[in-house]
């Protein structure tokens, strides 16, 4: 973040709380909602990622400034998001392709 | 110093008080700062090349003795033989007679200690480290005591891989890929064993790797002098660049993995350990549960961009080498710089290529041949493009030159040889066969070698002062060339007869018999290669006098530009003092204009103004 | 023509059906190749005598201006193509996909498992089902662990001398895996190579077409016995194997019948 | 010549040396932690079995909380040097070491209750889990026949066998050992045993990866609270010297402790939760 005078700090701690409630929030509703069933257990993992992704938003986007990064980092962090990505991906669908079809 | 000429050194007395401050300091750091504890990226490059240097050595020395026992299964090794058994003990090296288990930590070594230990360092920790800042006209790294850090990790870790052939059990025997199960179970006796040592080795170089990597690329996004624009760079920076990206994002899964194998071989966990195994004939006592091909989806996830960490800087020396001395600009040096960066993000998506055969399906193997074939095509780009660059050219044949022409073919037929490995039916024949090691022997050892020998002959002025002498320098690349071929071309052949790799006694088990058929050829071809391995070794005995000689007597160089080359990297006092610059370089223009119509001279630097 | 191909690339003689259509595609690529190597090397040896200092002075900075090599590199990608489309890709298909797989009825089924440092091949016998196997049951005389009181495996047969036996003529599904680490099962005759890994048992299809006796080759490093884990692939009649097989049952006194 | 843009940005990318070092280092360790994640879900979806509520929600959840509010002092002792007020920023940063040591000694609370339940196999192939009376800490059969010991026997307090099968069922469970007052203590004869473990990674891949992944954050944890400490303490000298430096450090140092918090918001469902 790139705030240069006083008043803008001041702004951005107050939204600074906000986060950190938000944050504190999250975690409550992920360990309530790990002792609800949803019927299904991979409901349950998508709703907890669902959380948890929101939290790393929050964190990554105001603690860490990304809302209001540089273009050069932004671009360092989607090349990285995309092999990561890759890596999930490939290793997981090299998997199922040798696992689930047929005897493989 | 006698390589300032006149200008230079009228701008050094008149110089900035930046510039003063950085030379003042040069003079109060004590020996220890100054090339021990340095952390100066010339210093660090000198210090990262010859420690690389000293390992290509061990690398060679491991490979010489383990071609004795390819040529002569079972006969005891002459003279060194005995040198093992003294040293390694009469378990390993019985009466001169190198084991199998031997055989296998050598080879293992030799795989890792050249590649992780040897050639990356050299290509991207020395000549990185030295040229980089220079091109870019900077004053140093952007963090000069992480760059200090990466080479001490670097020392550290190849201390620990040095040191652990001397623990009980000997050095990894698991191959430089140490596939699980086997990584674990090789040395069961040991509960601290050679793989261990390999592991901690590999987390202490990767974490070299990483602080190295996230240095070159803060410094040559931040570093770039005043003009230096994107498209300004030349070719090496670029190739470093790249190389960079690689190592910073390929090796930390590998790190992970290597983690993981730590925890399986010393903590007793089964992250690669299937449930049901039975080793000598009892059920290993482990949870089980674990996965071995996800050490080698790991593994090759960084294995095959690792590849081109060690192509792509010796591309970026022999363009550099073949811009200067063809005195003409390279041929489609924008096209050279996407082909880079294709290459770059291709090299992420095709591992899978080197487990076609561990049962993969139609889909996923086709996924991985097709993008193995794609990264084909910009490597053909990078070197059409050199070869076209000659057209027209004035052309040198200095000893660098020399070395750096010699990549092209080298490293051409290394890559032709990859195409029968990309498609996945004749991998089936050829997997794991010495077509295999020949293949990336021609792009790693005549390919890439030949560019870094090149790039010392090079660089070697201004680091010096002085020139290595140009006779043997001939010498010693005529000898190296014929060599390298006797020793990687015959193992093509060996590797189309079926011969397969890490064979112990080079495969005479399989020698043909009576109504079977089996390896003829490939047996005596053994020999042969053996005997050119050695006189590889001799042949650069001339380079290794020339290179120490020549320090003190070489020939003096006249003026800092001794190439008459245009890049920043020759805009530097010789050798370049502490903040490199006698002045803040701006550049005016690109990174190769040579002889250009209506200029003086036949060559324009790029600080030049326009 | 065929065997010309083979001895061309000093290939090992192929015995299997897919066998010649692997060293055709082998010999396109390696056409491919050399193509390349003699077009170029003709190029930069011609360019280094034309263009060497003492003939021309003075550089053209212009270099090449035609866009040959662009037309090249397309060409090379599209050969690259047809190459992966039209062979490797339906080769590959051939034995990796379960639609391909002969049926488990009309084909000599072997289990082939690896271990430091041999080859053990399991045949399901006369009811052709493998008996089960677990962990527990592993000892000195029974290595795979073969459960004792499954009916099934009561005529199953293991070998543990690295013989294979297949009749000719006849497709082989062989399943392979391994016991302890990886291993990999490779007859280079007849063009398969497949690696055992422990865990996994990944099948492997392919049908013998010329009697003889054949090398396994271990072609992954698996320990310090790695060099000397060969095994032999027997290809034999029909007749033979049966008698083999009998020779082999371990319920003695009844003659088992393979069909 | 000096380095230039350590303090102020380079013009052209608006950003200083440091600064883009820490986010390519971040990338990196998305990478590192990635390929643990990745490693996570293809051994899970691989296996038969998942253990389940194996470990201590509250203080799992204890812990994340601790985490977040380090994170929000690290902002706040950001914020306060931007606004040059050198007292709150050593206030905040102060606690965020708190914070971070409280983090750890929350976490080797958790290793250690793991290393005191023990999985039990005797001759006769009777398996069970529960705790040594004593609560000795990670014995092992061999631990068992040392003569020093001078052990006969054992008590074992086996775990109530969980009623129902279904994740929450079992975690309440295993939630309980310790609580669920009176189950009986079998005396075992050492003699009896034929295999004794704790629940320490070797025990499945549950717990390997468990350890695994919180054992390589817990290295981040105290590396980043080392570097804050430095900075907080004799690092914080250049506030007289280099203000602005010193808030860059700061800056760059927090953005690490985020990825660390960050990479524990992920940590905590997947391996307390599901
Ligand atoms: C620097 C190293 C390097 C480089 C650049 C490459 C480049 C390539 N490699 Fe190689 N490879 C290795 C190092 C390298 N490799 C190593 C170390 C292994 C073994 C690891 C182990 O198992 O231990 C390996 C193994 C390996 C395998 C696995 C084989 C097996 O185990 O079964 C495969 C399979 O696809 C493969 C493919 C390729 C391909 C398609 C390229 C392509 O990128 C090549 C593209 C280049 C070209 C196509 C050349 C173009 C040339 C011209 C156009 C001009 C020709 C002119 C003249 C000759 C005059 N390689
Ligand atoms: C960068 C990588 C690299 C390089 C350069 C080399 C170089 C060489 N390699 Fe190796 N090799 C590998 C990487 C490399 N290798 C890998 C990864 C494997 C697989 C391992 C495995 O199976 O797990 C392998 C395996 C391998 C095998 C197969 C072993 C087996 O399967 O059993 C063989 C066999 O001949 C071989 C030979 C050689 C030879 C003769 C050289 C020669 O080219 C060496 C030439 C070098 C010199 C002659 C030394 C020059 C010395 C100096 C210049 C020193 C100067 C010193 C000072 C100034 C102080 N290598
Ligand atoms: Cu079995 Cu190599
Ligand atoms: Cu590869």
């Amino acid at each position: 973040m790139h705030e240069q005078n006083a008043h803008d700090v001041k702004e951005a701690t107050r939204k600074y709380i906000y986060v950190f409630v938000a944050l504190l929030l999250g975690t409550v509703i992920t360990v309530i909602a790990s002792f609800i069933h949803f019927g299904n257990h991979a409901v349950n993992i998508g709703v907890a990622l669902f959380i948890a992704s929101c939290k790393a938003f929050l964190v990554a986007g105001y603690f860490m400034h990304l809302i209001s990064e540089r273009k050069l980092i932004y671009g360092l962090l989607g090349a990285t998001g995309i092999f990561f990505v890759g890596l999930m991906g490939l290793i997981i669908f090299a998997n199922a392709d040798q696992l689930f079809t047929g005897f493989r | 110093m006698t390589g300032h000429n006149g200008a230079a050194a009228a701008a050094h007395a008149a110089h900035g008080a930046g510039g003063a401050a950085g030379h003042d300091d040069h003079h109060e750091l004590g020996f220890l700062r100054k090339y021990v504890f340095s952390s100066d990226h010339k210093v660090i490059g000198v210090q990262y090349g010859l420690t690389a240097l000293l390992f290509l050595f061990v690398g060679f020395v491991l490979i010489a003795l383990m071609r004795w026992q390819l040529a002569y299964p079972g006969e005891p090794i002459p003279v060194f033989g005995r040198l093992l058994e003294a040293i390694l003990g009469p378990e390993v090296a019985f009466k001169g007679i190198m084991s199998p288990d031997l055989y296998n930590s050598f080879g293992a070594m030799h795989g890792t200690i050249m590649v992780f230990l040897a050639v990356v360092p050299l290509a991207f920790g020395a000549f990185g480290n030295y040229v980089v800042p220079l091109q870019i006209g900077a004053p140093d790294m952007a963090f000069p005591r992480l760059n200090m850090a990466s080479y001490w990790c670097y020392f550290l870790g190849g201390v620990l891989m040095f040191a652990s052939f001397f623990i009980p059990g000997g050095a990894a025997k698991s191959g430089w890929t140490s596939y699980s199960p086997l990584a674990t179970i090789a040395d069961l006796a040991h509960h601290v064993d050679g793989q261990t040592f390999w592991l901690l080795g590999m987390v202490v170089l990767i974490t070299s790797s990483l602080l190295g990597s996230v240095n070159f690329i803060a410094t040559i996004i931040q570093l770039r002098a005043p003009g230096m624009g994107w498209m300004r760079m030349p070719f090496f920076v670029w190739a470093q660049l790249v190389t960079a990206f690689l190592l910073l994002l390929a090796f930390p899964p590998l790190e992970a993995a290597g983690l993981m194998q730590l925890m399986d071989n010393i903590a007793g966990t089964s992250f690669f350990l299937p449930s049901g195994l039975v080793v000598s004939g009892r059920p290993l006592e482990v949870s089980g549960g674990g996965s071995p091909l996800l050490w080698q989806h790991l593994f090759w996830f960084l294995g095959h961009p690792e590849v081109y960490v060690l192509i792509l800087p010796a591309m970026g020396i022999v363009a550099e080498i073949i811009a200067n001395n063809t005195r003409k600009p390279l041929f489609g040096y924008r096209s050279m710089v996407y082909a880079s960066m294709a290459i770059g993000f291709l090299s992420f998506i095709v591992w899978a290529h080197h487990m076609y055969l561990t049962g993969m399906g139609t889909k996923i193997s086709t996924f991985f041949q097709t993008t193995t074939m794609m990264i084909s095509i910009p490597s053909v780009i990078i070197l059409t493009s050199l070869f076209i660059s000659l057209w027209g050219g004035s052309i040198r044949f200095n000893t660098p030159m020399l070395f750096a022409l010699s990549f092209l073919p080298m490293f051409g037929i290394g890559g032709l040889t990859g195409l029968p490995l990309g498609f996945n039916a004749t991998d089936i024949q050829l997997h794991d066969t010495y077509y295999v090691i020949g293949h990336f022997h021609y792009v790693v050892a005549p390919g890439t070698i030949f560019a870094l020998l090149a790039g010392v002959y090079f660089w070697y002025p201004k680091v010096t002062g002085r020139r290595m002498n140009e006779f043997w320098g001939r010498v010693h690349w005529a000898t190296s060339l014929v060599f390298m071929n006797l020793v990687f071309l015959p193992m093509f052949v060996q590797g189309l007869e079926g011969m397969s790799r890490r064979m112990y006694d080079g495969g005479a088990t399989y020698a043909a018999q009576e109504g079977i058929h089996g390896l003829a050829l490939a047996i005596k071809l053994n020999v042969g290669i053996s005997h050119a391995a050695w006189l590889l070794g001799l042949a650069q005995i001339p380079f290794v006098i020339n290179f120490f000689w020549s320090i003190r007597h070489g020939e003096k160089v006249v003026g800092d530009n001794p190439w008459e080359a245009t890049t920043l990297d020759w805009a530097t006092p010789t050798p370049p003092p502490h903040g490199n610059f006698a002045s803040p370089p701006v550049v005016a223009r690109g990174p190769y204009e040579y002889s250009f119509a209506g200029r003086k001279g036949d060559f324009t630097p790029q600080n030049q103004p326009a | 023509m065929e065997t010309l191909i083979t001895k061309l690339l000093h290939l090992p003689p192929v015995a299997s059906e897919h066998g010649q259509g692997l060293d055709n595609l082998m010999l396109y690529v390696h056409l491919l190749m050399f193509a390349l190597l003699l077009g170029w090397g003709a190029f930069f040896l011609y360019a280094l005598w034309r263009f060497r200092q003492s003939r021309s002075a003075k550089a053209n900075p212009e270099g090449v201006r035609s866009h040959v090599s662009s037309y090249l590199e397309v060409g090379v990608a599209v050969v690259e193509g047809i190459l992966l489309i039209g062979f490797a890709v339906p080769l590959w298909a051939r034995g990796a996909s379960f639609e391909n797989f002969p049926d488990e009825k009309e084909a000599t089924v072997v289990k082939v498992i690896g271990r430091q440092f041999n080859w053990m091949a399991w045949y399901p016998g006369a009811d052709g089902v493998f008996g089960r196997s677990a962990p527990e049951f592993v000892g000195d005389s029974n290595p795979l662990g073969v459960d004792p009181d499954d009916a099934n495996g009561k005529d199953d047969v293991v070998v543990e001398s690295s013989d294979v036996y297949a009749p000719v003529g006849k497709p082989v599904v062989a399943h392979i895996s391994s016991l302890d680490v990886i291993h990999s099962f490779s007859v280079k005759s007849m063009r398969v190579t497949q690696d055992a890994i422990p865990g996994l048992s990944i099948p492997v299809w392919f049908t013998p077409t010329v009697e003889g006796t054949y090398q396994i080759t271990c072609a992954q490093l698996c320990g310090q016995g790695h060099s000397s884990m060969r095994g032999l692939f027997h290809a034999v009649t029909p007749a033979e194997f049966t008698s083999w097989l009998g020779e082999h049952t371990r319920t003695s006194g009844e003659q088992v019948s393979y069909e | 010549m000096d380095i230039p843009y350590t303090v102020q940005a380079r013009p052209d990318t608006g950003l200083y040396n440091a600064k883009v070092g820490i986010w390519l280092f971040l990338a990196s360790e998305v990478m590192l932690f990635g390929a643990l994640f990745s490693s996570y879900v293809l051994l899970r979806v691989g296996s038969e079995t998942w253990p389940q509520g194996l470990l201590n929600v509250p203080l799992g959840t204890i812990n994340t909380v601790v985490l977040i509010c380090s994170s929000i002092t690290v902002v706040l002792a950001w914020a306060s040097l931007k606004l040059k007020d050198f007292g709150s920023y050593k206030l905040y940063q102060g606690v965020t070491v708190l914070l971070a040591a409280t983090f750890m000694v929350i976490k080797s609370f958790e290793y250690r209750d793991k290393l005191t339940h023990y999985w039990v196999r005797l001759n006769d192939g009777t398996e069970m889990t529960g705790h040594i009376e004593g609560k000795p800490f990670n014995w092992t059969k061999a631990t068992l026949s040392k003569p020093e010991l001078g052990l006969t026997e054992i008590h074992f307090h086996p775990d109530p066998v969980p009623a129902a099968t279904g994740a929450h069922a079992d975690s309440e469970a295993a939630h309980g050992h310790e609580g669920a007052a009176a189950h009986e203590s079998l005396t075992i004869p050492v003699s009896e045993i034929s295999r004794l473990e704790s629940f320490g990674p070797w025990r499945s891949t549950y717990l390997a990866i468990y350890f695994t992944l919180t054992g390589l954050h817990a290295l981040h944890v105290v590396g980043g609270a080392l570097v804050i400490g430095f900075l907080w303490g004799p690092g914080s000298r250049m506030w007289r010297s280099d203000p602005e430096r010193l808030t860059n450090r700061v800056e760059v140092s927090g953005l690490f402790w985020h990825f660390v918090d960050l990479v524990w918001i992920f940590l905590f469902p997947v391996l307390y939760l599901l």
